[in-house]
């Protein structure tokens, strides 16, 4: 496998009123060819923001990238200019957006945002552009093309409106695409539709994705590795057997226990108390400590590292220290990983 | 367990035309009928556009009927005329929303939004009563009372929808109907919501009609469920039931495409896709039982054909 | 991946931790009641406060402004017209024109017939003006004369701030005076358009529909009227004066805050938060009052304040039409339009009230953003 | 030295020429361009109200006969007259080479046709039955209905002979010929245009030193062109004047110093700035403006001393020098200055009556503490209504703030409205105190001391004195032969006037203005036709 | 479409009814009369002059005479130009104020949108205060004072432009301009607003996610959508440009329609001041009309025949 993307460190802040808001604050990952990479995590914990640096997309002048790198093919995006971004932007790297709603220019035609990028990276003259574009109508699986690109986004279904944000994304042929939770505003079946389709194309094309989502059953359905966010940090990442079947981190676990199955009955549902921390004033020691009943003292003190698990899956929790005292997933938990766990890590 | 209680909403042939434009009419409840029962949770799921919101907001009487009955506690919902009776309506039968950003309003605080109710019907005396039953609702969502003095824009999704419960909850509501609450909100926060309500339910007897598209949920905390497909209640069962022996193929379609959180199950996970052509279209398909407390929306051939199916399983 | 670093963690560390207190549902900002929070976020905003301090001085000296100096508003005396401006102490300094001096060029074949150009204009009071050649050269000469007009006319001791009017009255007592009505005047028309507008849309908007209908049409019918034939009808019945200006507004005013209010209802009330007053049982009114005015607070702000300076330029037009201010009442806009008419000669008629309205305007404006955002608990923070 | 000044002028001619507006202003012809106030609002003789029809009428038509330079008629379609022993009858030789510009002669029935039109009660001319009234026989009868029209004392004996019967003996009467209303008409033309006569250049007919093109009646630029049809063609030196219609007077006056324009009038507040202007011109004017009282609405000024303290107690030299200060002089009578030489002795009518009220505070205040007593008050309140201009509310602002400073218990409340307003207020005699003025009509006393007969027309102030009543009753009847006399008769009512304190003037107007050198010939008339253009030149342009 | 138009110019019409009924009434209730009021006329005079505008009538016939008029296009005549029919005094006039109004609106437009544009560029920067200035100061100085001023500099000064006069496209510039500041102001004010918040708007992030180039973001995807708020304040704002500016007229001595209507109140000119009346409440309603048309050319998500807006 080559590697495509390697985030070194990467920190990003916003400028406040109140101060600094750190949203990531030091985040490591590498994507390969081929490959997805899915990130999860609870609502703030810097997905959204991350990706964002990586297109250099930040809000100005408030974002940031405070430190750290972003090698694309070896080259660091970060602190290039909106003009050589440009060129990267939809030909290299592109991105779905999370409300498909909202991302469409509500008064172009559907037809001419896709070709916008066509006719900028690709150098196509308008006819070909067209034709392209209703090309990928097709592919994304949009009935009568011809008659679609002519219309407005308020024309489409939200479904539909989703997959249009798609074939603008591949528009380029990218060699990575970033969904930023492109199926959560939808309902279930269409979900399922644009997920097969990602993956289809995929499939097709050998791009890489990014693909962010706190749904862990859309996890499930599509990363081949998963990295887990929290408060602008990766507390776990791993193959996505090693993420279900044997998550190491306690917020890992909560994030598993509270997704009811078709077959759990239990009378509570595993829940995480407490809300995530002030970005504005991170906590000393583990963020996660004070939600976590299975925190240590250390937490309150110093920042676990990436402990190494597998050589695909680290976690950055004490408990995993090897002096740490050994303490299992809670029962709902364990149950819910042995309910689906048939190949299982090492449990 | 539920079906022996009372009934508590009857539903019949519940229709609601919206009109659009000159000569559109969308029929976004077309002939809807059901019951729910004292106490239970009742789970309506079905696709974006089926309707679902339309049948909760006309029962609410948010909207007009535009045909059907709706009967609470035995009386008429929408005969109903003098101000009073209404608002006695009003104070049985609550709502929750989906979105809970915009459904809490952004100029109030959080101890005007709980209190509304309250002083609609008014509940309370004086100021600090007032003031006190607002904190024993939060407390009551597992909010504390500081929060009292925060406006909306303060709190997490989370917190916002348990605002939205305890608003529902302040007039001492028999029925809610969720409409959603939990969409819009963070895996670990529905949790805690679908636990909130669960426990209010368990605590005073609420009965709840429960609008969701995502079945796992609604499955987890219905007692029984109706999905509904274009403006039509195709199938309805005890959750369990609907779950075990699918016999819409759009209830079929709709199970398929819920995706769990297991790589495994994912990897295997054929789904299948609805196509309203395999159905009979020899006559109006009508709502039939199947098997005992188990409907199912179909023609006469099909109905043969479900029970067929039942039985070899 | 830093394995090696934590392997000296003291041990006594790695054990539970002790439960603290209870840090669920906490939120990290402190809390503060709306009132606060507004005034909080408004006082962040420097330019609004600074433009508010600037208001309350210029309200504070359309107060006092008039009788801090001994002329009256309509002490007129001919033989002290049109003197320039002239401070104290400030006369010193010469480019800020408060010396009391007039000056201008004069052109002519010679130096000297410039010059003799500058006496006639003068009065000829060659002691008292001081002639500066700028250009000697033959065929078009031409020269700069500084007047000092306080000394010609014998009136070393007086010292009109902002100089004199026409009719020899004290500009500075005047100008406050101005203000006051226009304030005046720009008060009522943004309560007006508040009143009626916000009831007008409002009521329009919420009740949708035939009602609005109607209401859309009688809007448009009024709009359709000019002003003008309106007032005309007026000027049967009324004296001019402060009254007929504010019933001008009344009829007049409101129109543009009605249709914006009206939009702005017709997208608000589908929110959730509308419905859920609603399924309350909350009545119709409270549900205008407590939901909807409150969140387009921000539009109606902003629209008063456009309102304001259309009602002083509103007053303005009617005085010039007769049916404004009664002299010797003056206001800025009537102080602006005799102002204008001296523009070339006596500049200083048209800048000071000119200054302070825009300064007024400007207030105004920057004020507006601060309480929309003030009035917006999400832009607190 | 005379170096400077045809450097100066050839400068003005020069940027008339390539600036000048007037689009085809060819080579060697004679171009003068002016401002005009205001549109036209009627060029129908019969018709015209207003300072600008007089003044286009008088420039493009031609009566018995026009004013020279020094206001002394002179021959125009007239030639000549003959005055019946008992000055009612007269007879006028006309000439038989005037020409409408439709090549159609100029004939007495013109005249009659016009006069009679003038006051047939079907035209519903204004100014028809007030300037005819009580001086052509028949006139108001006819106006009125009483006779048939053909009764009006004017006839035609031949085509070229006008006799005209009058009421009464009417010295000035020669003068009144010059006036627009006395205008004739082309009766086949007039009926053939129907209710479009007058309304534009093709629905007119011109006898006079110029035509008028590219007019309409909202026109706001038209021009006056040299007549070739008319009898004195020759005397007529400019080809061509050109007309914009300019309100604001700033504008004037960069137009003027721009070159576009070759005549300007300077506002008061402008007078500062171009009184040092080489081109800058002051020419006195004939109309006089004065506060009336009416006697009806408030006890206050049915008293005469409250009158009179009133009359004296505003300062008229600081208000025309300093808030003026255009060359406006003061006024302390009714007939201006410079307008009526006495008979016999030449000498002016205002040098002989002299100051009638001055302003005198302290012995206004005395007249004001008697007629307070009388009054039995301290306080008086008062309503000032004048016009909306800028001068006028100036004006009453000053007056105002003179009248309550120096008569204590005086409080005065100020009204301006629009003229027809304030017209209109007048009729209905519903205000106290108002700022008016008032210009001849034709060259006598008379125009003036005939505003304040008993019930007169334009009295509506409730003034009533029978003596003044019967001495200008003598004056227009029994003494109408005798100059001298009626004179005296003038005289006496003028002083009477001010004795009752019935009105207290102000100040006669004059017109500040820059001109260019070009303009030649101009001169201004003190009734009728503003400007006379017919003997006009454009001057030292070479 | 077709037929939605159709139905507003239907409604647009009872407006101008309803309009024309209240303003005639209104006239009705004001003193004054062809006749000026120097009293120059005897009683009987004065009832032929009224007879002659069918003034001697009662006033519902008075009415019915007048809307029969006005169906016939006629507005009456003239009290103060005498003989000459309302509607060539309207024709006459609205010319000039007409090309100077859609010269001021469009150039103004164009330089507010442009003024609004940088200001929300530089959104809080040193280019949004200076235009957020400009835009304060348009609004807060009275246009006359503008007028006079460019008057002052640009023609008699400078020497630049003709000093006032109406005729060639030279001599409408400085009117233009001076009319332009107030809704240059506006659109600067509204657009900067609106911008602002586009750009802050997730389709603006999509866009740049595909690598459109900053004017494009702009220009291509910005604009359009900031523009409906636009439409609605500069819609009324045109009647106000194109019906003429009184003081403007003056200075500039240019024969428009807005001097002669204030000209006509002035001298109780009636029937003139009915039809100016009714053709600035014919020109509002059709602006109305247009506005709403241009929403929907401009948001495709609003549909013409939709009833709210
Ligand atoms: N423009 C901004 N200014 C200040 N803080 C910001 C801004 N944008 C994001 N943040 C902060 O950065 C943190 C991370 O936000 P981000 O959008 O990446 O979350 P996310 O993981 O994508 O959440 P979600 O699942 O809700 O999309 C949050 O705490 C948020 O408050
Ligand atoms: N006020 C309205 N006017 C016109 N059409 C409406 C209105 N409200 C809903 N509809 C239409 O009625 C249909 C049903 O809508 P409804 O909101 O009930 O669906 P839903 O099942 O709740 O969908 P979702 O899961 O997206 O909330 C849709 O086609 C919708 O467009
Ligand atoms: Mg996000
Ligand atoms: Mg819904």
């Amino acid at each position: 496998m080559s590697k495509l993307l390697e985030v070194k460190d990467l920190a990003v802040s916003f400028n406040t009123y109140n101060g600094e808001v750190q949203a990531v604050r030091g985040v490591n990952f590498e994507l390969n060819k081929g490959e997805t990479l899915a990130i999860v995590g609870e609502s703030g914990s810097g997905k959204s923001v991350t990706t964002s640096a990586l297109m250099g997309l930040l809000p100005k002048p408030a974002g940031f990238v405070k430190s750290g790198q972003i090698l694309y093919q070896g080259e660091d995006l970060v602190g290039k200019s909106n003009k050589e971004m440009a060129k990267i932007r939809g030909k290299e790297i592109s991105m779905v957006f999370q409300d498909p709603m909202s991302s469409l220019n509500p008064t172009m035609k559907i037809g001419n945002q896709i070709m916008e990028g066509l006719i900028k990276h690709q150098n196509m003259n308008r006819t070909e552009a067209y034709k392209k574009a209703i090309e990928l109508l097709d592919l994304v699986g949009i009935p009568n093309p011809e008659i679609r690109a002519k219309q407005f986004p308020h024309q489409f279904s939200g479904g539909m409106r989703q997959r249009v944000v798609i074939a603008i994304a591949l528009a380029c042929n990218p060699k990575i695409l970033i969904a930023d939770e492109p199926t959560t505003a939808l309902d279930v079946t269409i979900q399922a539709q644009i997920l097969e389709l990602m993956k289809s194309i995929q499939k097709e094309t050998d791009s890489a994705i990014i693909f962010i989502t706190h749904d862990l059953g859309v996890v499930a359905n599509v990363a081949d590795r998963v990295a887990v966010m929290y408060a602008g940090k990766i507390v776990e990442v791993g193959t996505v057997d090693d993420i279900f079947y044997n998550p190491k981190h306690p917020y890992t676990w909560g994030l598993i226990g509270s997704m009811p199955t078709l077959d759990s009955s239990e009378d509570e549902l595993f829940t995480i108390p407490g809300s995530p921390p002030d970005l504005l004033n991170p906590p000393k020691g583990d963020a996660f400590a004070p939600r976590n009943k299975f925190a240590l003292e250390i937490d309150g003190v110093m920042e676990p590292p990436m402990f190494k698990v597998s050589d695909t899956h680290y976690a950055a929790t004490w408990l995993l220290h090897p002096d740490a005292p050994k303490i299992e997933p809670p029962e709902s938990v364990k149950k819910r990983m042995h309910g689906f766990a048939k190949t299982g890590g090492d449990e | 367990m539920a079906q022996d209680r009372e009934k508590l909403l009857e539903v019949k042939d519940l229709q609601k035309h919206f009109r659009v434009g000159r000569n559109k009419i969308v029929k976004a409840v077309d002939g809807v009928s059901f019951d729910i029962f004292k106490g239970e949770t009742f789970g309506l799921v079905g696709e974006s556009g089926s309707g679902k919101s339309t049948t909760g907001r006309t029962i609410i009487r948010l909207y007009e009927a535009t045909g059907g009955e709706v009967k609470f506690d035995g009386e008429d919902v929408h005969g109903k005329k003098s101000k009073d009776e209404l608002l006695k309506f009003n104070r049985k039968m609550q709502m929750i929303f989906q979105d809970p950003s915009s459904s809490l309003n952004p100029r109030m605080t959080v101890l005007d939004i709980i209190a509304e109710g309250l002083d609609v019907h008014k509940l309370v005396k004086s100021e600090e009563e007032r003031k006190a039953r607002v904190e024993e609702l939060l407390e009551v969502v597992g909010l504390n009372k500081e929060h009292a003095t925060r406006f909306p824009h303060e709190f997490s999704g989370g917190q916002r929808q348990r605002i939205g419960i305890a608003r529902a909850l302040a007039v001492d509501p028999e029925f809610i109907i969720a409409d959603e609450p939990i969409s819009a909100l963070d895996v670990s926060i529905q949790a805690q919501v679908v636990n909130l309500l669960k426990k209010l339910q368990k605590e005073r007897g609420l009965t709840y009609l429960f609008i969701a598209h995502d079945l796992s949920m609604v499955k987890y905390i219905s007692d029984r469920i109706g999905v509904m497909y274009l403006g039509n209640l195709v199938e309805l069962a005890d959750s369990d039931e609907l779950y075990k022996n699918p016999l819409h193929p759009y209830t079929k379609s709709l199970l398929s495409a819920i995706p769990l959180p297991d790589p495994e199950y994912e990897r295997s996970r054929v789904r299948h896709a609805y196509d309203p052509s395999v159905h009979d279209t020899s006559e109006e398909p009508e709502f039939r039982e199947v098997a005992p407390k188990h409907w199912v929306r179909c023609t006469k051939k099909e109905f043969e054909q479900y029970k067929d199916e039942l039985n070899n399983k | 991946m830093d394995n090696n670093q934590t392997n000296n963690i003291p041990k006594e560390l790695l054990v539970p931790m002790k439960p603290k207190e209870d840090t669920s549902e906490k939120i990290s900002a402190p809390s503060r009641t709306f009132l606060q929070n507004a005034r909080r976020a408004f006082l962040k905003n420097k330019l609004a406060l600074f433009s508010v301090v600037a208001l309350v001085i210029i309200i504070i000296m359309s107060a006092i402004g008039p009788s801090m100096n001994e002329y009256g508003q309509d002490e007129q005396d001919l033989t002290r017209a049109k003197m320039p401006a002239r401070v104290p102490v400030l006369e010193n300094i010469s480019w800020l024109g408060f010396n009391g001096t007039l000056s201008d060029t004069f052109e002519g074949q010679t130096v000297e017939q410039a010059t003799n150009n500058a006496y006639a204009r003068y009065d000829n009071q060659e002691d008292f003006i001081e002639i500066e050649v700028l250009n000697g050269s033959e065929g078009s000469a031409e020269v700069k004369a500084t007047y000092n007009i306080y000394d010609a006319k014998d009136m070393e001791d007086q010292y009109f701030w902002l100089g004199t009017d026409t009719l020899g009255r004290d500009q500075w007592t005047r100008l406050w005076l101005g203000t006051r009505v226009s304030l005046l005047i720009a008060f009522i028309a943004a309560f007006i358009s508040l009143a009626i507008g916000v009831a007008y849309g409002g009521i329009a908007g919420f009740y949708g529909g035939k009602v609005d209908n109607v209401m859309m049409r009688i809007l448009e019918v009024l709009v359709g009227i000019p002003n003008l034939v309106i007032i005309l009808l007026m000027m049967l019945f009324l004296k001019p004066g402060i009254t007929s200006i504010v019933i001008a507004l009344t009829i007049t005013g409101w129109t543009g805050m009605a249709r914006i209010v009206r939009g702005e209802i017709l997208k608000l009330k589908s929110q959730e938060y509308v419905l859920a007053a609603r399924t309350l049982g909350q009545s119709n009114w409270k549900v205008i009052t407590k939901h909807l005015l409150p969140n387009i607070s921000g539009i109606i702000i902003i629209n008063t304040m456009f309102n304001i300076p259309d009602a002083i330029f509103f007053e303005a037009f009617l005085s010039f039409i007769g049916l404004g201010i009664t002299p010797p009442d003056a206001s800025l806009g009537t102080l602006i339009n005799n102002g204008f008419d001296n523009l070339l000669l006596y500049p200083y008629m048209l800048w000071f009230p000119a200054i302070l309205i825009s300064l007024i305007m400007i207030a105004f404006n920057l004020i507006g953003d601060g309480l929309r955002d003030a009035f917006d608990p999400k832009m607190h923070k | 030295g005379g170096d400077e000044e045809s450097t100066d002028s050839a400068d003005s001619a020069d940027s008339a020429d390539t600036e000048g507006t007037s689009e085809e202003s060819t080579e060697g012809e004679n171009v003068l361009n002016f401002i005009n106030g205001d549109t036209i609002p009627s060029m129908d003789p019969s018709m015209a109200t207003d300072e600008y029809g007089f003044q286009f009428l008088g420039a493009t038509m031609e009566g018995l006969y026009r004013l020279d330079e020094n206001a002394e008629p002179v021959e125009g379609i007239a030639t000549d007259h003959e005055v019946s022993e008992d000055g009612l009858t007269w007879t006028f030789t006309l000439r038989e080479d005037a020409k409408w510009s439709n090549g159609d002669p100029v004939t007495a029935h013109d005249f009659v046709y016009a006069w009679q039109r003038a006051v047939h009660p079907d035209t519903g001319s204004e100014y028809g039955p007030y300037m005819m009234g009580g001086v052509i026989k028949n006139a108001t009868a006819v106006n009125t209905g009483e006779v048939a029209v053909e009764e009006l004392g004017v006839k035609a004996e031949d085509d070229y002979t006008l006799v005209v019967e009058l009421e009464n003996p009417t010295p000035y009467f020669e003068s009144l010929t010059t006036f627009g209303t006395f205008l004739p008409l082309n009766q086949a033309f007039v009926e053939e245009q129907g209710d479009k006569f007058a309304t534009s250049t093709d629905t007119l007919l011109f006898n006079g030193p110029y035509t008028l093109e590219n007019w309409t009646s909202t026109a706001s630029e038209w021009d006056l062109e040299k007549n070739e049809n008319y009898w004195d063609a020759e005397t007529v030196q400019v080809d061509r004047i050109n007309h914009v219609v300019v309100k604001d007077p700033a504008t004037s006056v960069q137009l003027y110093e721009a070159g576009d324009v070759d005549r300007a009038d300077i506002s008061s507040d402008l007078v500062d700035q171009y009184s040092t202007h080489q081109d800058y011109a002051v020419s006195p004017e004939t109309a006089v403006f004065y506060l009336k009282f009416n006697q009806t609405r408030n006890e206050a000024l049915a008293n005469v001393n409250i009158r009179k303290a009133i009359s004296m107690a505003y300062d008229k030299d600081g208000y025309v020098n300093e808030i003026l200060n255009n060359g406006s002089i003061v006024a302390n009578g009714l007939v201006p200055k410079d307008f009526a030489p006495m008979p016999e002795t030449g000498e002016d009518f205002r040098e002989v009556n002299g100051d009638l009220v001055v302003t005198d505070v302290e012995q206004a205040q005395e007249y004001w503490e008697k007629g307070l007593e009388e009054l039995g008050t301290d306080t008086v309140e008062l309503e000032l209504l004048g016009g909306d201009t800028e001068t006028a509310k100036v004006t009453d602002e000053y007056l105002a703030n003179q009248l309550e400073t120096n008569l204590p218990g005086l409080d005065i409340t100020l009204k301006s409205v629009p003229f027809e307003q304030r017209l209109d207020l007048d009729t209905n005699m519903d205000y106290d105190i108002q700022t008016a003025g008032w210009g001849p009509d034709y060259l006598d006393p008379y125009t003036f001391l005939n505003l304040w007969i008993t019930d007169g027309g334009n009295n509506k102030m409730g003034y009533s004195n029978p003596e003044y009543d019967a001495l200008l009753e003598e004056a227009q009847t029994t003494l109408a032969q005798d100059n001298v006399a009626r004179y005296e008769n003038f005289l006496e009512a003028e002083k009477i006037l001010f004795e009752d304190a019935a009105i207290a003037p102000i100040y006669q107007k004059a017109r500040a203005q820059l001109i260019s050198p070009k303009v030649q010939g101009v001169f201004m008339n003190p009734f009728g036709a503003t400007y006379e253009y017919k003997w006009a030149s454009v001057g030292s342009a070479e | 479409m077709v037929r939605y138009i159709g139905k507003r110019v239907g409604y647009m019409l009872i407006t101008l009814f309803i309009i024309a009924t209240f303003s005639f009434f209104l006239m009705k209730m004001l003193p004054g009369s062809p006749l000026n009021a120097e009293d120059k006329l005897s009683e009987e005079q004065r009832a032929i002059v009224l007879e002659k505008y069918g003034l001697n009538d009662p006033v519902p016939v008075q009415y019915v005479n007048y809307i029969s008029g006005l169906v016939q296009g006629d507005l009456g005549i003239s009290f103060a130009f005498s003989n000459t029919p309302v509607t060539d005094i309207l024709m006459d006039r609205v010319g000039p104020s007409a090309q100077l109004g859609a010269q001021a609106l469009v150039l103004g437009t164009i330089l507010g949108v442009i003024l609004g544009l940088v200001a929300a560029i530089s959104h809080n920067g040193f280019l949004d205060y200076t235009s957020t200035i400009i835009a304060v100061l348009g609004t807060s100085i009275p246009n006359f004072v503008f007028a006079g001023i460019l008057q002052y500099v640009f023609a008699s000064e400078l020497e630049w432009f003709p000093v006032a006069l109406w005729g060639s496209f030279e001599h409408s510039i400085l009117p233009t301009i001076a009319l332009m500041i107030f809704p240059m102001a506006t659109a600067a004010r509204f657009v900067r607003t609106e911008m602002v918040e586009v750009l802050g708007s997730n389709f603006i992030t999509t866009a740049r996610a595909k690598g459109v180039s900053e004017p494009g973001i702009v220009f291509k995807h910005g604009l359009r959508n900031a523009l409906i708020p636009l439409v609605t304040v500069i819609g009324p704002l045109a009647v106000s440009l194109m019906t003429g500016s009184m003081v403007i007229e003056e200075i500039f001595a240019i024969p428009g329609i807005g001097e002669q209507f204030v000209n006509s109140v002035m001298v109780n000119d009636y029937p003139t001041i009915m039809g100016t009346t009714l053709m600035f409440a014919f020109l509002f309603i059709l602006i109305i009309l247009i506005t709403d048309l241009l929403y929907g050319l401009i948001d495709p998500r609003i549909r013409i025949s939709g009833g709210d807006r």
